[in-house]
């Protein structure tokens, strides 16, 4: 399936199913998703499995700083050399998506990434195990925050006597 | 379906130089572009810091001894340089270059790590 | 082996330190007499925090940043990023530095497939092999050392272009050493499908179908050997790719005989690519200017590594430093599902499996499982594995 | 009997302790043990180890600390090297290995010289056996397997030559195959004999029992300093002892001390050659074909014996 051709047919998906979402096209090879609502994406997630359109490449977190007290999560599917990038923006406090592993098992890794280092619940996420990072990082420090320095996350790692 | 397919090497270089070498008794002669010591020109320095500032591991800083008579000094903290070159592609007039004889650079302390470049001190 | 009963089945850590793995990660497997019956991996012992140092450097700095996720792969990070920044800043390269940056691309794929061919053959006991594969991959470290000044990090790349040219002496020790490798390459791919021995660690051992490469979300060489149509460089050709297409290499048996199959094919690609550039070299200069502060704006780049698709998403705030940028490496997508393809293998099959799929590490973690007294398994994490060490030798010493 | 006097006892305890015995064999284990590395490094086009690497490694271990691990019975741990050590020095006794007659000889000794050599392997799985660390306990599963598989066809190999010379001591034995080539009248013998003393000694490919990439060092994972120095001195010996024993039945007896070396010698290029060429095999690869065409290859070969002989008589 070429670029072109698998780009106009997500576009087409998205807006004929009336998904609530603003697309764009920042580049060429590029189609960006905007969802307002979270619970969209599961239903656009199998939309595209189900046409067979393209992989799950990586999930990408953002922190939109701390006065703009945003998350965004993004979901990067590939096919040629088309990427379809789902956008969500999510609260901080209690940031929670929902898990694609039931339908993409391949994203377990990416979504546990996800989890620990910017502190997003993934609900329905088996394997909660941490992906990267030591134990002894204490449970609500979150590394790729915005709103925490170097210093502060060595800092907060404590001997822990056994 | 073929047994023992690396017969044939195996029996070449049974009669053959081995090809690893006694180091550090024998040594191949090091390629001319090979990235070693940083060595500075003091001359055509005009004092700009861009080799310090782009330095990605902080290994570099530049002293301004005085302005007009262009006396600067170069402290080269050889212990965090990476030997990556930014600093020789950084440097508009071309007075930074890499040595490729001097890449032996172990020591026993970390005094023979800062070495100070320029007017005080001629570098090793 | 159909024992009924309660067999005594145990957790076997691999990792993180282990002969069989050059660097750090940690395999739980659960076996129950030789056969494995559950795998878990557990990553993050090299993991240095790169993409969070990057938010505090310039973008010049984070060149080199990047250049070190990855000790095989250093070129190809660097290109990734060097082309999304180029791509951000809206700056054309010069023809000549993007041949030149392709051609670095090519060298470091022949030495990394030859680097992982060595390991693999040593994974299953043919140390022969390993000794030789490395032997004719130093004629390629000798190339990059020549052309750039350093075997592993040759940091040719810079944002706008590439710091080193080729000069007509390295063109014939390209030239030399192509043939040479070509030639040991033919006899190589001989061994690997012809040697008895190897074949009986190789053939239909670790099979991964079609539809399970595409599940499991495997990427390159690895998926490519179960017949999966996903090459980078042929999909989405970037920096001088359109100029010297490359054909993509296919098999359909998808054991580990096949990944070996491929990977050394793949090879052949590279030798003639290289051939290519060297002919039709376009003249000009090296680099161009690109501005200390990158426009606002995101994009992604996705360039080919030799162990599969590496995806950079940069994003820029218009400041001299980077936004965000997140480097998904092609090894963890393969490690979640080589994980999933150890059930029901052998023990011994385990190192084989995991080299199968060419682990480029420098992810990750530190776990010790330790069966105490054959009942509790307990944890314990690096500190107080050393504080325990510590406290054993006190008692014992005093 | 006539009377031992003291001369008898010191010329017996010199050769038990000095010449033929203890030290010297150990020397010659050591000098082996390099000739084997320094050939595998030249057949994979290395330098390899200077000739002093062997000894320093056994100085090195045995200047090493013991660590004796927690949940592990002390006293085993520390007899099983002395033991598999022990056994195969005392195996030396029979042998003439170094070109001259065996040192002692009685009927039946043969059988006693292949249970002391693969005491060896035994006391290597006992040692495993004992510890509670996975990779030891895999490496000893993995070396009795192997032992039990190598054994026998290894066993009746060398008794292929004991038949036609017609006895079980091994002194007698070296008397008939003198003069004759066994390994012409029976090539199969041989080719079990080479193959179960590789398998016996756990030299690659058939290294499943210590297999460094799988299981770190097999039953050995636990031992350091001392232990470790025993079992490596004990390896050694053992395949001096092997390619002695191998080298006196089928290669022509023992006719004179240089040229018994020489043959020795040109065995272990045979067994280096076989160690550089091929993919080490899983446990039950090896454990399966051995079973089906080593033993095999054997019994046939004692047909042919019995044939032979029935026609000659």
């Amino acid at each position: 399936m070429k670029t072109e051709e698998a780009l106009s047919i997500a576009r087409q998906l998205v807006e004929e199913w009336e998904f609530k979402t603003k697309t764009e096209r920042p580049e060429p090879n590029r189609l960006d998703v905007a969802l307002t609502t979270v619970d969209d994406l599961i239903p656009i997630v199998v939309g595209l499995r189900v046409i067979r359109l393209g992989y799950l490449a990586a999930i990408t977190g953002l922190d939109l700083g701390p006065d703009e007290g945003d998350l965004e999560i993004l979901y990067h599917f590939c096919t040629a050399a088309a990427v379809i990038t789902l956008r969500i923006r999510i609260p901080r406090q209690d940031a929670s998506v929902p898990s694609l592993t039931e339908i993409i098992p391949s994203a377990e890794a990416f979504e546990r990434e996800l989890s620990e280092m910017f502190g997003v619940e993934v609900v329905g996420l088996r394997n909660k195990m941490r992906l990267y990072l030591p134990e002894d990082l204490p449970e609500d420090v979150f590394p790729m925050r915005k709103d925490i320095s170097d210093q502060e996350i060595s800092q907060s790692v404590t001997l822990q006597e056994i | 379906m073929k047994l023992g397919t690396m017969l044939g090497d195996i029996v070449l270089s049974l009669f053959s130089r081995p090809s690893t070498e006694l180091y550090p008794f024998e040594r191949s002669e090091t390629p001319q572009r090979l990235r070693g010591l940083l060595i500075w020109h003091p001359e055509e320095c005009i004092g700009c810091g861009l080799c310090a500032k782009d330095c990605p591991a902080g290994a570099l800083d530049l002293i301004v001894l005085d302005k007009e008579a262009k006396k600067y000094q170069l402290r080269y903290n050889l212990d965090r340089c990476t030997f990556c070159a930014q600093c020789v592609y950084s440097c508009r007039q071309g007075c930074l270059e890499m040595s490729n004889e001097k890449w032996e650079l172990a020591a026993l302390d970390r005094s023979a790590f800062e070495i100070v470049f320029g007017h005080c001190l001629d570098n090793g | 082996m159909s024992e009924v009963g309660k067999r005594e089945s145990f957790t076997v850590p691999i990792g993180p330190q282990h002969p069989a793995l050059k660097e750090p990660e940690h395999f739980l497997i659960s076996v129950d007499g030789e056969i494995v019956t559950d795998a878990t991996v557990r990553l993050g012992y090299a993991h240095r925090g790169i993409e969070k140092a990057v938010e505090s450097r310039t973008w010049v700095q984070s060149l080199y940043m990047l250049e070190r996720i990855c000790g095989i792969c250093s070129h190809i990070h660097a290109m990734a990023y060097c082309l999304g920044v180029e791509q951000l800043a809206g700056v054309e390269v010069p023809p000549r530095a993007q041949a030149i940056r392709v051609l670095v691309a090519e060298l470091e794929r022949i030495h990394s497939h030859l680097l992982w061919f060595g390991v693999a053959a040593h994974e299953a006991g043919f140390d022969t092999l390993f000794m030789y594969t490395w032997r004719d991959r130093e004629k390629v470290m000798d190339l990059l050392e020549g052309f750039s000044g350093n075997r592993v990090n040759y940091s040719v790349n810079v944002l706008g272009g590439v710091k080193f040219d080729i000069d007509d002496t390295q063109e014939i020790a390209i030239r030399e050493a192509i043939s040479f490798l070509e030639e040991r390459t033919h006899h190589y791919l001989d061994v690997v499908t012809q040697d008895a021995m190897f074949l009986q660690r190789t053939r239909g051992i670790g099979v991964m179908t079609r539809s399970q490469a595409e599940v499991l979300g495997t990427v390159g060489p690895t998926a490519r050997a179960s017949n999966v149509y996903r090459e980078i460089r042929v999909e989405a050709p970037y920096a001088a790719y359109d100029k010297y297409p490359v054909k993509i290499i296919l098999d359909s048996r998808g054991d580990l005989e096949a990944r070996f199959v491929v990977r050394l094919t793949e090879l052949f690609e590279s030798y003639r690519v290289i051939l290519e550039i060297l002919e039709t070299l376009p003249d000009g200069d090296l680099t161009t200017r690109i501005p200390r502060r990158i426009k606002a704006g995101e994009t992604v780049s996705r360039v080919e590594a030799p162990r599969g698709e590496l995806f950079y998403f940069i994003k820029s705030n218009g400041s001299d430093t980077p936004e965000r940028i997140r480097a998904r490496t092609p090894t963890i997508c393969n490690m979640m599902s080589v994980v999933k393809l150890l059930v029901g293998h052998q023990l011994a099959d385990v190192p084989m499996i995991l080299a199968g799929v060419d682990p480029c590490f420098s992810c990750n973690d530190r776990m010790v499982v330790l069966n105490r007294g054959r009942k509790m398994e307990q944890l314990f994490t690096w500190e107080a594995l050393r504080q325990y060490g510590i406290d054993y030798y006190q008692r014992h010493s005093a | 009997m006539e009377s031992t006097t003291i001369s008898d006892i010191l010329l017996s305890l010199i050769a038990l302790l000095i010449f033929p015995g203890g030290l010297f064999l150990l020397f010659v284990g050591l000098a082996y043990e390099w000739i084997d590395r320094k050939l595998l490094a030249r057949m994979q086009n290395r330098v390899g180890p200077r000739w002093f690497q062997p000894w320093a490694d056994i100085i090195k271990l045995l200047a090493k600390e013991e660590v004796v691990p927690d949940a592990v019975d002390a006293r085993l741990f520390i007899g099983l090297p002395i033991i598999a050590l022990a056994g195969v020095l005392t195996a030396a006794i029979y042998i003439p290995f170094p070109g001259l007659p065996p040192v002692g000889s009685f009927p039946g000794d043969l059988i006693v010289t292949i249970f002391l050599l693969s005491l060896l392997t035994i006391c290597l799985g006992l040692a495993g056996a004992n510890t509670l660390d996975r990779f030891s306990l895999m490496g000893a599963t993995r070396a009795l397997t192997q032992l039990f598989a190598y054994e026998a066809p290894f066993l009746l190999a060398l008794l292929g030559p004991a038949f036609v010379a017609g006895s079980w001591e091994i002194n007698e034995i070296i008397g008939y195959t003198d003069g004759h080539w066994l390994i012409i009248t029976q090539p199969f013998g041989f080719i079990v004999a080479v193959i179960g003393l590789i398998g016996k000694l756990e030299i690659p490919p058939l290294d499943a029992p210590e297999a460094e990439t799988e299981i770190v060092a097999g039953a050995l994972t636990e031992y350091s300093g001392r232990g470790l120095a025993l079992f490596r001195l004990g390896k050694g010996v053992a395949l001096v002892l092997g390619l002695a024993l191998i080298a006196a039945f089928y290669l022509g007896g023992v006719a004179t001390p240089l040229l018994f070396l020489a043959k020795t010698l040109a065995l272990l290029l045979v067994i280096v050659g076989i160690h550089a060429l091929f993919t080490r095999l899983r446990i039950d690869q090896t454990v399966g074909l051995w079973w089906r065409y080593g033993t095999l290859l054997v019994l046939v070969q004692w047909l042919g014996i019995i044939i032979w002989q029935g026609v000659m008589i």
